[in-house]
């Protein structure tokens, strides 16, 4: 074990994956020469040179359907996009060639790639930089969307995207390249999808929390242990799709009550589709009804205070766990 | 038509482009051994019978969705493709069947996938627009205009990373050349010097909007310089000149590592696909285009020439009938794909995955 | 009243705007010459002239940033993108442009832009051409959506769409072009947003329909009826945002049970946001967790027997309808 | 430089780039009146003082966010917008402080905007990358790379639908050019003749990628020619030349209704953004550019001529600080958006609306 920060495992993992398998590639923009915007794949161009990394123009539904064409015929690219705000632009190559060409085509070709880019608020960027995009990425057949919240899982679920058959969205934090942590120093130690992470046991209610807000839940849940006696349980699915949406039933079947945590928007979101899934499965056993703490339902203000109200902090998650207890009115999802 | 490195004319006006898009007289590129100009010949008989033949099938209900025809352009599908080895990559549009078929896809397969059988070339996943065949590296049938050209660069890099002589050459359409992929494609393929020629296949309109009203230069062969890729023409009529000048650039490219641009201009008889009134342009100006309908003029050339016989045109035809009637047999006895199936290849499923995917 | 086709009420819905507005305009593609790939605009380029009605090149997300550009500046442009699967190139000036100009600056600016758009499977289109993305527009704050599902509903709304201060993604469906029905020629009339349409009156249980599906689900309860006495009340939302959730709950409260048909994906889809929305409001009331309906998760295959069973049909809604009603095992979404 | 209406020299290369990307003199273009020549001088002073207290404000952690400077860049900022009547549009991208000053914006309600209060010119809502002034036609500040192309041309097509001979001047990067709407906007804005010039602001970089690493076709001006639209290129350090070209070139758009594409060669003396290790250029080549420094230059210049003494240019210099000092103080008293404002703006209300928006 070492501990590294989360953009330290990913480079961890890249440098790894480079080492280790020949087909691998990287592109994106600014990925060589200034090493990445948030510095993710510094050193790399150095160690392994212009041609497995590579940096792009400035466009990005090409880079990614590039990185399609490349994969179709047996390389094993990783695209970055500097930001999943840009990845509006690839949507085309993301939705019909990426996750779909392998069924249209009949199952005659795979498309592994893998295309990392981080989101979220945080740090005033405003409207057009602070998008959170899973429930867009997760809404589409054919694709894999993974969400790590911790180095290990960053650098775990980073090599098991590289390895996989499947195109993979693979979603970053912009707040958490920073976050240290232990993490498996192992070059064959990945992290699977579709295996949730029970980051903290509790039996009063269950806690979802979407890549940062994992960690916001786990910080909520204390303060809801020391300030109201509240044992939450709280899970990071790490993945989207696959879901270990089992491991959240069985949670839900000791505790009764739910809370699902996301940075994005509300309508259509993440924590919409568990709520939906969770009652077709668990009905009988819910107490209350699924509660949803989410971004706002506004383009991400610039001002601090203003953005701040924005996203979820751990206040939010505090009163929608109580609620679910009746210990507080029902929230309503949508930070304020 | 050799080439041109660097820009040597004005941008296209409207003007020029009704003069490129009224028909030319067939140039006088060489004429290949008679065994090949035979092939060529064959092959251009096969997709003008194939589609003939698709048409009336959609006609009786055995096809469904889009059906888009290149009826008119099959001497820019032969030229183009008989100028690849078999170890190059061919990328195209949805108006894939005749280069899935001159790739050398049994027309079996093509029929069965328009007809939606498990026996068509994508089980039935694809459709008309989706053609696909690995074996002949035939890369697909695309259905997003503009779609196929990162595509097909991204396999060119492949080519290129593996430090292999492979070419991939990707078809596209007049109107695909206003997409944004086009800019940015050709841009970065030149600025990493990757083996893809691109050739354009300037049928004059895009459904059902002419040249001239969607495309601000209309000399489309220059339509790359300003992305650094130079650009060439050919009579996308006349299946010798379009096999000289693309087999040119193929191998410029291989030698040279750097993507080239060429025009075929052609013209497409049909409608753009089978709902299509065509009251966008004049009856006069498709017959125009018809007296230089390349399967006669070609295969009166040949006779001409002495490479073959009126009988031998007979025979020539007689195959192509017998093969697509073959083709109808076999997609009308292959079954429909079963309703267990309609998960399958969604992805690749794997062991080590325990969560659910769908 | 005149008895108008899908088609005709949107036509008449457009010439009766570009007479009403001068600010008023046309772009798409192939819109004016061909008049418009499902004809939807014919006759318009003859009547109203070049200046009005215009072709454009194939370049989707610079049409929309056009129209966003022209919105902004006081005209109100309808751009039509062919089909709802080419918005996936659009993206970018849908959502970073069109959705958060006003917003992002504060406030100085309007965008009134009608954003028209046909989706759906039904013809054989395949993987590339068949996609339902209400659940993707729904998302993003800044939009309003709409989704007629009758001639009627296709003018009304189209003319308020048009003379709406905000962007609307307003999206027809192709297999009802050719449908006809009885359509108000009053030029001053139009169909408000935000205000559901009950197409059908019931005890029993709550079906809400998502564009063409509330014309299924109008059939399915006719079958409930009919075969197995149960009433079913049929609800059309008429437009996603707003949304009309006030008619939706005061249908939930009396019948305690809700199925939503939607032709889309099911994760993260229309019908898991409805089902969220409704079980924080009306948990109580629920007899039964809120069923969903929804197109398999699936790229949209080409051949027809497989296409069939790919998107929702009569029976799998009179199931989950019956699934409600304790009389059928619990439907899961995704039709097969 | 007169506008060059068809092409006349090779595609550029590398070298070429690296020439054009190399130091020039200044070149000869005339001087406007004094109290014009004065003004300039004002302005890119001021422009260059706010981003200077910008910067500082940023270290300070008054301002948030990415905060793009475009030190270096005043001569092409003044002698653009120089160029256009107060009736003409101005878009930008999210460098685009100076912009919304020399286009008249209160240097109060841009730091304001920067400082995240209601007294800026957004409310708070913008930020740096997103300043706008509807009164003075500045129509934006635009985070998305490449964004603003098709925004800028859809105000030029209301221009040309109201009939009036307004011109609208959308600047964007050497880098953007490679972005999909490049092309598509410009071939439609050729197409359809709107009154938009175009000006690539080729500060020699897109972040840390140098322009021959993302561009195939270095010499900028001409990479509009396969689209339809005539290039130039002016000298953006000079703010006499760039405002003599660009004045043309809008004043022959204003005529003809036909785009143009002007670059403007200029560098970027500090980072991107305030995070940037600037290890992709030598200090050298930054030096080099710093000798060609805009407002010491054309202030020496002025002085030369006589057009104004010492003692004028540090009184310009002082009443700039002063005005900085004043908006920095306005920000500081502004206070911050409500939380009750948080969904305010995100649609216009109306009565009509029964359902829920949000
Ligand atoms: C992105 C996208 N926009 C629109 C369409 C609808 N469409 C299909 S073919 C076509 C015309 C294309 O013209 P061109 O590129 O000249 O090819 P051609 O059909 O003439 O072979 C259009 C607009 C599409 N398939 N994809
Ligand atoms: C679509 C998109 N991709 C990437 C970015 C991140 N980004 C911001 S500025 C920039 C470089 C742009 O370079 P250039 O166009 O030359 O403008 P400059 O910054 O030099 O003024 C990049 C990559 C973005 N904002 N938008
Ligand atoms: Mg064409
Ligand atoms: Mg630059």
């Amino acid at each position: 074990m070492a501990e590294l920060r989360y953009r330290e495992a990913l480079n961890a993992a890249l440098r790894e994956e480079l080492e280790r398998d020949e087909r691998v590639l990287l592109m994106g923009e600014d990925i060589g020469v200034f090493g990445g915007a948030f510095k993710v794949t510094d050193g790399l161009l150095e160690e392994f040179g212009e041609r497995r990394v590579r940096d792009t123009p400035i466009s990005e539904n090409t880079i990614v359907g590039i990185g399609v064409g490349a994969a179709m015929s047996g390389l094993r690219p990783v695209v970055e996009l500097m930001t999943v705000n840009f990845a509006l632009l690839a949507f085309d190559q993301i939705v019909n060639s990426a996750a779909h060409i392998r069924y249209m085509f009949g199952g005659q070709v795979t498309v592994p790639l893998t295309i990392r880019m981080p989101q979220g608020a945080g740090h005033q960027l405003g409207p057009t930089h602070s998008h959170c995009l899973e429930a867009m990425f997760l809404h589409v057949p054919g694709l894999l969307v993974a969400v790590p919240a911790t180095p290990a899982d960053a650098k775990g679920l980073l090599k098991t995207a590289i390895r996989d058959e499947n195109p993979v969205i693979f979603i970053e934090h912009e707040s958490l390249y920073g976050m240290k942590g232990e993490v498996d120093d192992d070059k064959e130690a990945t992290v699977d999808f579709g295996h949730a992470r029970i980051a903290r046991e509790g039996a009063d209610v269950t806690i979802v929390g979407i890549s940062r807000m994992a960690l916001t839940a786990e910080r909520a849940a204390e303060t809801l242990a020391k300030e109201h006696g509240v044992e939450a349980e709280v899970i990071d699915p790490r993945t989207l799709r696959p879901l270990d949406l089992a491991t959240i039933l069985t949670s839900v079947q000791k505790t009764n009550r739910c809370v699902i945590v996301e940075e994005g928007w509300p309508h259509g979101g993440v924590g919409a589709n568990f709520a939906a899934l969770i009652a077709e499965h668990a009905f009988d056993d819910l107490d209350a009804p699924v509660a949803r703490v989410s971004g706002a339902d506004v383009p991400m203000p610039y001002s601090k205070p203003l953005e701040d109200i924005a996203f979820p902090h751990e206040p939010q998650i505090v009163e929608a766990a109580l609620a679910t207890l009746g210990q507080r009115p029902a929230a309503i999802p949508g930070a304020r | 038509m050799p080439p041109q490195s660097e820009p040597d004319v004005a941008a296209g006006t409207p003007e020029q482009t009704r003069a490129s898009a009224s028909p030319q007289p067939a140039s006088r590129a060489a004429l290949p051994e008679p065994e090949v100009a035979r092939e060529w010949l064959q092959m251009m008989t096969l997709i003008r019978r194939f589609e003939e033949r698709a048409g009336e099938m959609y006609a009786r209900a055995k096809v469904g969705g889009f059906l888009h025809l290149s009826i008119g352009e099959e001497a820019t599908i032969v030229g183009s493709t008989r100028a690849l080895t078999e170890t190059d990559y061919l990328v195209s549009t949805y108006r894939s069947h005749g280069y899935a078929l001159a790739r050398g896809t049994e027309p079996e397969r093509v029929m069965a996938e328009l007809f939606g059988r498990v026996g068509g070339c994508c089980g039935g996943h694809g459709g008309s627009m989706h053609m696909f065949d690995i074996e002949r590296r035939f890369m697909g049938g695309y259905g997003i205009v503009g779609g196929n050209l990162p595509i097909a660069t991204g396999i060119a890099l492949a080519s290129d990373y593996a430090q292999t002589d492979e070419v991939t050459l990707c078809t596209f359409g007049d109107g695909a050349s206003n997409q944004g992929t086009f800019g940015e494609t050709l841009n970065l393929a030149a600025l990493w010097r990757l083996p893809v020629v691109f050739v354009v296949i300037n049928n004059q309109f895009g459904m059902g909007t002419s040249l001239e009203r969607h495309s601000a230069v209309t000399d489309l062969q220059r339509k790359g310089e300003s992305l650094g890729v130079p650009g060439t023409r050919c009579d996308g009529m006349d299946v010798a000149d379009t096999h000289a000048v693309i087999a040119e650039a193929v191998e410029r490219v291989r030698a040279d590592r750097r993507p080239v641009l060429v025009e075929a201009v052609t013209y497409r008889f049909r409608g753009h696909s089978m709902a299509d009134p065509e009251e966008y342009r004049s009856k006069e100006e498709v017959a125009r285009w018809r007296e230089r309908d390349p399967l006669p003029v070609f295969g009166a050339l040949l006779e001409g020439e002495g490479v073959i016989d009126a009988h031998d045109r007979k025979e020539i035809d007689r195959e192509a009938v017998d093969r697509v009637d073959r083709a109808v047999e076999f997609a009308e006895d292959s079954p429909f794909p079963a309703a267990e199936s309609l998960y399958e290849d969604v992805y690749v499923l794997d062991e080590q995955v325990r969560g659910t995917y769908h």
